[in-house]
């Protein structure tokens, strides 16, 4: 198959040293597999995320978004733009849909990217890894790659919000999405069924203004991955992925449970499955280790 | 405007016009039919003093500043459950960014309300070099509530700092420097712009 | 191809469900020449689903059997079944209509003795109760069917099943080499009747139609409720056969929701008030009604009734869209969750099985129609010019109650006479 | 007429033949029943048993058929004869299917079936073939009372059909309410606008139609006659009348706004800047876009809508029902104003919001879109300075509104003429012309059309909206039920169609619903009649009058061939010609009534065709079983049971009655309205019967049975032979 070609937007938590960094190594070997050519937007900035809002106001926070697009179709014309976290894609995707909606504010935006000599028109796709997969691929075609099974393996597909919603993925049901639930079955791994909180917020926006909120929207995911006897979770996201994993030490603290549940993300199930090993699969970024798969990718 | 609107001008559409005039989305505030579905569906609810739905018809009412000053608006997790579930469609997320915005703008929103502050750092954070730098934020974070509760909260996140740092998924010498973009002067020019656009656009109520 | 006569004097109705027969009975009853069709094999279409009416609670069979009645005395009116419009050209006063006839495999010697049916191993869902039972590969769609004759399903076709079908019939009815038709005929006006359908309750995801097992939609309920139902007209949940005592209705569920259908479906609410009566019908004191509402719809005269339920202590009014539905793995109940608007208060309500009252959808999709007919954007048959001599009647017109539909198709009927009359030439 | 020739045709199919001796039926039919030809047939309903008969109708001169096979509810097609009288002898859903196909049960079964042969062949001995009346007459002309929306509909469609319309209006202008509106609800897609009423142009149309005559300023002072010959006397404001003929009526008297100042929490009447709908309306009509502007001359800045106004409460003098149309007319109203003046604050204070329908949610939608406002709010008061005092249901919080101008949405009172059942008028043909009469009928039993509650003129409004209790005479509009200006219009275009089909029924001499079709009348024996006046009284149907001897004058056209009148008849000179005091009353007397020793008693059951025998049949489908000693009579209605009928069977040693009719009372479910009604009064004297005979009390009963009842039909059966074990056989076995 031929190599396949992407603007890239790589967002701030995927940097070096940044909390999503072994998100990236682990994209970096899944696209090494499936020969997907990732183009980093030049000078990208960041997204503001959801949260820009309160100090950024409306057009600040689309004037981000719409500098990034802007350096895409100059650098990157005619790829789509693709995105790892959820946040960055949202973020893009949010402000494409409204400068083509709306005269006005296309209008205003470009007058703002005017002072830095750019001009916007919104005209590439805003997509998100995971629809590269399963649009431009497909589960079969993404099977073939397999080399380790990760047979024996029970993992709670954790979708979570911005991936999900308000676009989510084509032909996929806000409260009900499967997809990773198939990709799990891909890799030849088991999904939990009926994974109660697969779509439920975990607070990551107000992880750190407001924790103790967001860990008992934690809490209830992990119980319920635990219910559903699943080994570990996987998640789309980077901010879920953080969010999940990093806080159980004080969420068995306060509510007195014993939570070790490891949180991945589909890249590095998928890197260990095509046979990429433990730190090529971005395993060692993992603070809490997923035994199982570790004991795969160390095979 | 005093406290609350003035009892003449109750159920008035005078703040409704000010909501649709200046506040993100707002001209949608008027089309919703009050079914609660938003108010059920948060992740949050229960940290809500006054669900959406409830303040649309508090916009409604004309109760201004019960609504400007309220800090529910700021319990957003931004999760879209109430966008795609509203059976009106409206974008009830970015209308609650806007009016908490608006608040805080004006000056009038809760003084200390955490996500407020949280959010003026991350901008800050973000906009002056282009990218987050996460280290830089957390501390500052640590310490937005004064430098006492800032060292209590740090020596409670320490374990988790050391988890990342452990994993490599922070590093102390982002403290010195870090990431950023090149063109730092061009995306202060746009900001600059696209605020000045927005304050020519605000009516005055 | 099958014979039929027909002039550009003849009024053809298509469905033969409330409308569809009142619109050719009473056409019929004013002398004129009337074809209905109806795809199914038997007429009676949604009614003959429904266990009781509002705001009266009487029982749809009751008006079914006056007008069987009238059906079975009128030969002005020529009843096809099984049969389907795939093709219609011309103009008012001419219309050319391709028919196709499907093969019931069983011919009018048929007594409904039931020997085929007992002969017969295979079954399938039962569509009469929507596919809550099974039937047999040979059936009588139900006790009040008309015509009063037996199906075979052509699944059953080429198998054993069939065969035993036949050797059991004493009369010789079944004839396995039926072949489907088609015919055409020329017609002056048509009445398009063909109803609705319920919102498919799967597409409802917050709501987990297709993931709890007791939840379950309002057009089920009914047939939970009925005598002739699955379950004898107790109510039985689905996970457990429990009887579920405590009972939540969910309404627009489908309905006034631009995610779903936009309109309004107008009888959601008095078929829920209704239901809410089966409830304390079958269980007394025991028996719990909720129903979560953004508007009570009990519009006109029959307001009156919502006053009665309201005043039941049993039957609680909560005024919210339910934000979504969990199921408690542990009781099997599903766990409703939202917020009643009046005055902010949260629940989480565990009731012992949801009733969803789905919305009604033309049944018809909007590009579907054999001709060009004005439909707006919910699917619904609009009165203009341009359709000519296409009217449409009761719940292709419009979302109604059954007695607006019979409104509708009273004066459907005279609007094709109109027609036919001047194809007559008897105007003025 | 020729002689009687009774044919018996006995089926041996599905199992008839095996479960039963047909040859000893047979011997029944001859021996007994003294039927004049008697086959059997092992499939009787094939094209080769159908053929048998219709041979013996042709060439042995047979006229009386009794087909003793299934119920008369199956099979109709394939027995259907030209020219005899016929009935059905149910050996199949009433015999076999009810008993189980055991040897100890094997006596007692064919012991039904010899009955029911018998009772069959009797039947027919008693009946003749209804020839249809010989006073059938034919007029084309429909009358519509009411030149509003509604009454211009019905006769610019009536007369679109070919049928000549008169249509009286009491003002000088038709257009009726809606002419008095400036625009209506949207009636079309994408339903975002107010529209023109068009009143206008229906006016243009009717003046344009040589069709229709308009009589302006003009009531109805008198109506007489029936279906087909109505005669109606039509008087203008000035007193001249002229009678004019007509076939059929069309009532469309439309409604009056419900008086506001009853409403005195609303200040209407007190404060200026209240209105009603209506006069807001009005208001804008006469406006004609320009700024609507208070009494005072102040310009409307602001208006407040209270909807429910008086509508949906149980307070006195309130409206227990919702008008329907209000919701969608005051978001219609709100926009005359945000239309011309966005500035202008417009709020729905509602606590349910009624917009259904396609149209409905779509024109609710565009409202908020052009900046109307809604809140879920309870009103409880309106100042007299135009505060509008109310709970905010959402916020929970008692609030208030200061508004420009207040709109009440009060409700639709319908004009419905006079309460005939409130205002006795036991005095035929005596009333003097009364203004609240719309119709002002010469009927014995009033001058308008009976109410339904809430005093709409309804009947079996879900099924067969148009019925109305007095045949020929169809009402529509808000005179029926609430409702909108396009639902108006429906149910004309639906009310003309009836009026046609009353037209052409009476031309024939045929029944209107529910026994369309039907040719038999009623007909009395005036010589033994003695003017009790319970038949002109217990009509459902008003369809009897007195004569100046006060004997009854029976009006076919408008008789629905209920029965009710000869149930009624003390003296028993009512009858049908396929239906009477015989046919019921010679079957019962002629089955075999075994001795009291026997421990075999009889059963009598007389069963509503239309729910309670159906409900039996499908119990049967079902194998459901009861007594073998029941013997089951259909009846039209249960009003049509005469008492002597009973009378007769404890007489002949019946040991029970049981009868079974529909609900009565307000959601009567009885086809007929009163005939079940009228059934279980006469019942509740039957008392006196039974102790006069020395009989227990418990051996009659009396049941409300519904069509789905197909457990309970055949357990109130049981429970009557088990009331019977329990006081013993009757004595008045011979």
């Amino acid at each position: 198959m031929a190599k396949k070609e992407y603007s890239f937007y790589p967002g701030c938590s995927s940097q070096k040293a940044a909390s999503g960094s072994n998100y990236q190594v682990s994209v970096d070997s899944m696209c090494d597999v499936l020969d997907i050519q990732l183009n980093t937007i030049p000078d990208w900035n960041c997204c503001s995320a959801s949260i820009g809002y309160a100090e950024g106001g409306e057009l600040p926070r689309l004037a981000l978004s719409a500098r990034n697009m802007a350096l895409s179709e100059q650098h990157n014309a005619g790829q789509d733009i693709v995105a790892t976290c959820a946040a960055c894609w949202l973020a893009t995707r949010e402000t494409k849909d409204r400068l083509l909606h709306s005269e006005h504010l296309m209008k205003e935006t470009n007058e703002a990217l005017a002072a830095a000599g750019l001009n916007v028109k919104a005209n590439q796709n805003v997509r998100h890894m995971v629809e590269v997969l399963i649009e431009d691929f497909g589960y079969d075609a993404l099977g073939k790659h397999v080399k380790k099974p990760l047979e024996g393996i029970k993992i709670a597909g954790y979708v979570g919000c911005q991936t999900n919603r308000p676009f989510g993925i084509q032909g996929e049901s806000f409260e009900n999405p499967k997809y990773l639930d198939k990709l799990v079955e891909t890799m030849g791994a088991e999904p939990v069924e009926n994974y109660q909180k697969k779509v439920s917020c975990c607070g990551g926006a107000l992880a750190f203004s407001e924790p103790e909120k967001s860990q008992a929207l934690i809490k209830d995911i992990i119980e319920a991955a635990y219910d559903g006897g699943a080994d570990m979770i996987v998640t789309p996201c980077p901010v879920c992925q953080m969010n999940v994993e990093v806080y159980q030490d004080q969420i068995n603290s306060k509510y007195k449970t014993k939570f070790k549940m490891p949180v991945v993300y589909y890249s590095t199930l998928m890197s260990v499955a095509y046979g990429k090993d433990f730190k090529q699969s971005g395993l060692d970024g993992q603070v809490i280790a997923p035994n199982k798969l570790n004991a795969i990718a160390k095979k | 405007m005093s406290a609350n609107t003035a009892v003449v001008e109750r159920y008035r559409n005078s703040f409704l016009k000010e909501v649709e005039a200046n506040v993100e989305e707002g001209q949608w505030v008027k089309m919703c039919m009050q079914c609660g579905v938003c108010s059920g569906s948060c992740p949050l609810g229960p940290a809500w003093d006054h669900p959406p739905q409830e303040i649309f018809m508090m916009i409604r009412a004309g109760k201004r500043d019960e609504v400007l000053t309220s800090s529910s608006m700021w319990m957003c997790t931004s999760c879209y459950n109430c966008i795609v579930r509203c059976p009106r469609e409206l974008p009830i997320t970015h209308i609650m960014h806007g009016l908490a915005n608006y608040a805080h703008r004006l000056g009038i929103a809760p003084k200390n309300q955490p996500t407020r502050k949280f959010a003026k750092l991350f901008w800050d954070n973000l906009s002056k070099k282009g990218r987050v730098n996460e280290l830089k934020l957390g501390i500052a974070l640590y310490f937005m509530n004064g430098l006492v509760s800032g060292i209590k909260t740090a020596l409670k996140m320490a374990p988790l700092g050391i988890n990342m740092v452990k994993t490599k998924r922070m590093s102390p010498m982002e403290y010195f420097g870090g990431h950023g973009i090149k063109d730092t002067k061009g995306l202060h020019a746009i900001l600059k712009k696209a605020r000045e656009i927005e304050a020519a656009k605000m009516q005055k109520f | 191809m099958a014979e039929i006569v027909a002039t550009n004097q003849t009024i053809l109705v298509v469905g033969g469900g409330i409308s569809g027969m009142t619109a050719a009975l009473e056409a019929a009853e004013c002398g004129k020449q009337v074809i209905l069709v109806e795809k199914n094999p038997t007429v009676g279409g949604r009614v003959s689903q429904l266990y009781r009416y509002f705001p009266k609670l009487c029982h749809p069979t009751c008006g079914m059997e006056i007008n069987l009645k009238r059906l079975r005395a009128n030969k002005n009116v020529r009843l096809m079944t099984m049969t389907e419009v795939t093709g219609v050209s011309g103009d008012a006063g001419n219309y050319s209509v391709s028919l196709k006839i499907n093969p019931r495999f069983v011919n009018e010697n048929c007594t409904t003795c039931g020997a085929c049916g007992e002969a017969v191993d295979v079954q399938f869902d039962d569509e009469h109760n929507y596919g809550l039972g099974q039937r047999k590969g040979a059936y009588l769609p139900h006790a009040m069917a008309y015509p009063q004759r037996y199906v075979i399903d052509p699944r059953i076709i080429g198998t054993a099943d069939a065969d035993k079908a036949k050797s059991a019939c004493p009369v010789n009815a079944i004839d396995l080499n039926m072949k489907g038709e088609s015919a055409k005929l020329t017609v002056g006006a048509i009445i398009w009747a063909t109803g609705w359908r319920p919102f498919d309750a799967n597409k409802i995801q917050p709501y987990g139609y297709d993931r709890i097992a007791n939840v379950i939609t309002s057009v089920e309920f009914e047939r939970l409720a009925d005598p002739h139902g699955p379950t004898g007209g107790k109510i039985l949940r689905p996970s457990d056969n429990k009887e579920a005592k405590n009972i939540a209705f969910i309404q627009c569920a489908g309905s006034r929701d631009r995610n779903y259908l936009k309109h309004c479906s107008r009888i959601c609410c008095m078929a829920s008030l209704k239901q809410s009566t089966y409830v304390r019908e079958k269980f007394g004191d025991e028996g719990k009604a909720s129903i979560y509402y953004i508007d009570i719809r009990a519009i006109d005269r029959i307001d009156d009734f919502h006053q009665m339920v309201k005043n039941d202590p049993n039957v609680t009014f909560v005024k919210s869209k339910v934000a979504r539905i969990d199921e408690d793995k542990s009781t099997g109940n599903p766990v409703l969750h939202g917020v009643n608007t009046e005055g902010y208060q949260r629940y989480a309500n565990p009731h012992d099985l949801v009733v969803l009252a789905v919305g009604m959808e033309p049944s018809v999709p909007v590009g579907d129609f054999p001709i060009k007919v004005t439909v707006n954007e919910h699917g619904f048959i609009e009165q203009d010019e341009s359709n000519g001599a296409i009217f449409a009647a009761g719940c292709s017109s419009d979302a109604l109650d059954v007695n607006r539909a019979v409104q509708s198709a009273t004066a459907s009927a005279l609007r094709a006479i109109q027609v036919v009359n001047r194809a007559a030439g008897m105007e003025g | 007429m020729a002689d009687v020739k009774i044919g018996a045709y006995i089926c041996k199919g599905c199992g008839i033949g095996d479960r039963l001796d047909t040859k000893q039926l047979a011997q029944v039919a001859t021996r007994d029943a003294k039927a004049h030809v008697v086959r059997e047939h092992d499939f009787l309903c094939n094209a080769d048993g159908v053929k048998m008969i219709q041979n013996d109708i042709d060439s042995e001169g047979v006229n009386r058929v009794a087909i003793c096979a299934c119920s008369r509810r199956a099979k109709t097609e394939a027995f259907r004869f030209e020219g005899v009288a016929m009935t059905r002898a149910n050996l199949r859903e009433g015999v076999i299917w009810v008993r189980p196909a055991t040897d100890e049960a094997q006596e007692t079964t064919q012991e039904m079936a010899d009955d029911y042969i018998r009772m069959a062949v009797t039947e027919t001995k008693f009946m003749t073939l209804p020839q249809g009346s010989e006073k059938a007459t034919y007029n084309r002309h429909i009358l519509v009372v009411g030149g509003g929306i509604s009454g211009m509909t019905a006769a610019v469609e009536a007369a679109k059909t070919g049928y000549p319309v008169i249509l009286i209006e009491k003002t000088g202008t038709l257009g009726g309410s809606a002419g008095k509106a400036w625009r209506r609800i949207p009636q079309k897609a994408p339903y975002a606008n107010p529209e023109d009423t068009g009143v206008a142009a229906l006016i243009k149309a009717i003046e344009g139609n040589s069709q229709i005559k308009v009589h302006l300023n003009s009531t109805l002072t008198k109506t007489s006659g029936a279906p087909g010959r109505f005669a109606v006397d039509i008087t203008t404001e000035s007193g001249s009348t002229t009678t004019e003929n007509v076939g059929a009526i069309i009532q469309a008297s439309g409604y009056t706004e419900y008086d506001a100042s009853k409403l005195t929490e609303f200040s209407y009447g007190k404060a200026k800047n209240v209105v009603t709908q209506a006069e807001l309306d009005a208001m804008a009509k006469a406006a004609n876009g320009a700024p609507l502007k208070n009494k005072d001359g102040k310009e409307i800045k602001s208006v407040a809508f209270v909807q429910c106004a008086g509508q949906r409460s149980t307070k006195e003098g309130h409206l227990n029902y919702c008008s329907g149309h209000c919701c969608l007319d005051s978001v219609k109203q709100a926009m005359y104003f945000k239309d011309a003046n966005p500035a202008i604050d417009t709020n729905i204070i509602y606590t349910d919001l009624r917009t259904p329908g396609a149209g409905g949610e779509d024109f609710y939608r565009s409202g908020q879109n052009k900046g109307v406002t809604f809140t879920k709010g309870q009103v409880n008061e309106v100042t007299t300075d135009g505060t509008v005092k109310f709970k905010d249901l959402i916020l929970n919080e008692d609030t208030e509104e200061k508004a420009d101008l207040v709109v009440l949405a009060t409700g639709m009172v319908p004009n419905s003429g006079v309460d005939i059942e409130v205002v006795k008028q036991d005095e035929p043909g005596q009333w003097k012309s009364n203004n609240e009469s719309v119709l002002n009928l010469d009927y014995r039993q009033g001058k308008d059309i009976p109410l339904l509650k809430q005093g709409f003129n309804d009947s079996h409004f879900i099924c067969f909206p148009y019925e109305t209790r007095r045949t020929g005479i169809y009402t529509c509009g808000p005179v029926r039920r609430p409702m909108d200006m396009e639902q108006a219009m429906e149910d004309a275009t639906g009310a003309a169609l009836k009026a046609i089909q009353a037209v052409e029924n009476a031309g024939q001499g045929r029944a209107a619903h529910p026994r369309s079709g039907d040719l038999s009348f009623p007909s009395f024996r005036r010589e033994g009649c003695t003017q009790c006046k319970r038949c002109t009284v217990e009509c459902p149907f008003g369809a009897i009058d007195e004569d100046e001897q006060r004997f009854p004058v029976f009006n076919e056209a408008r008789c629905r061939r209920c029965g009710t009148c000869m149930g009624a008849c003390p003296v028993r000179v009512i009858s049908f010609e396929n239906y009477s005091v015989d046919t019921v009353g010679q079957q019962l007397k002629n089955i075999d009534i075994p001795d009291e020793f026997s421990e075999k008693p009889r059963i009598l059951v007389l069963a509503c065709e239309n729910d309670a025998y159906p409900a039996l049949d499908m119990a049967a489908m079902r194998k459901i079983e009861y007594s073998a000693f029941a013997r089951v009579i259909p009846v039209r209605c249960l009003g049509s049971v005469n008492t002597i009928w009973l009378t007769d069977a404890l007489n002949s040693g019946y040991d029970g009655v049981v009868l079974m009719g529909c609900q009565k009372g307000d959601n009567y479910q009885c086809h007929f309205v009163k005939g079940s009604e009228m059934a279980h009064y006469r019942m509740s004297k039957v008392n006196d019967t039974l102790t006069t005979l020395n009989l227990e009390t418990e051996r009659v009963a009396t049941y409300e049975v519904a069509i789905t009842d197909i457990e309970r039909a055949p357990q109130l059966i049981n429970d009557m032979a088990a009331t019977v074990e329990k006081v013993g056989m009757s004595p008045f076995k011979f």
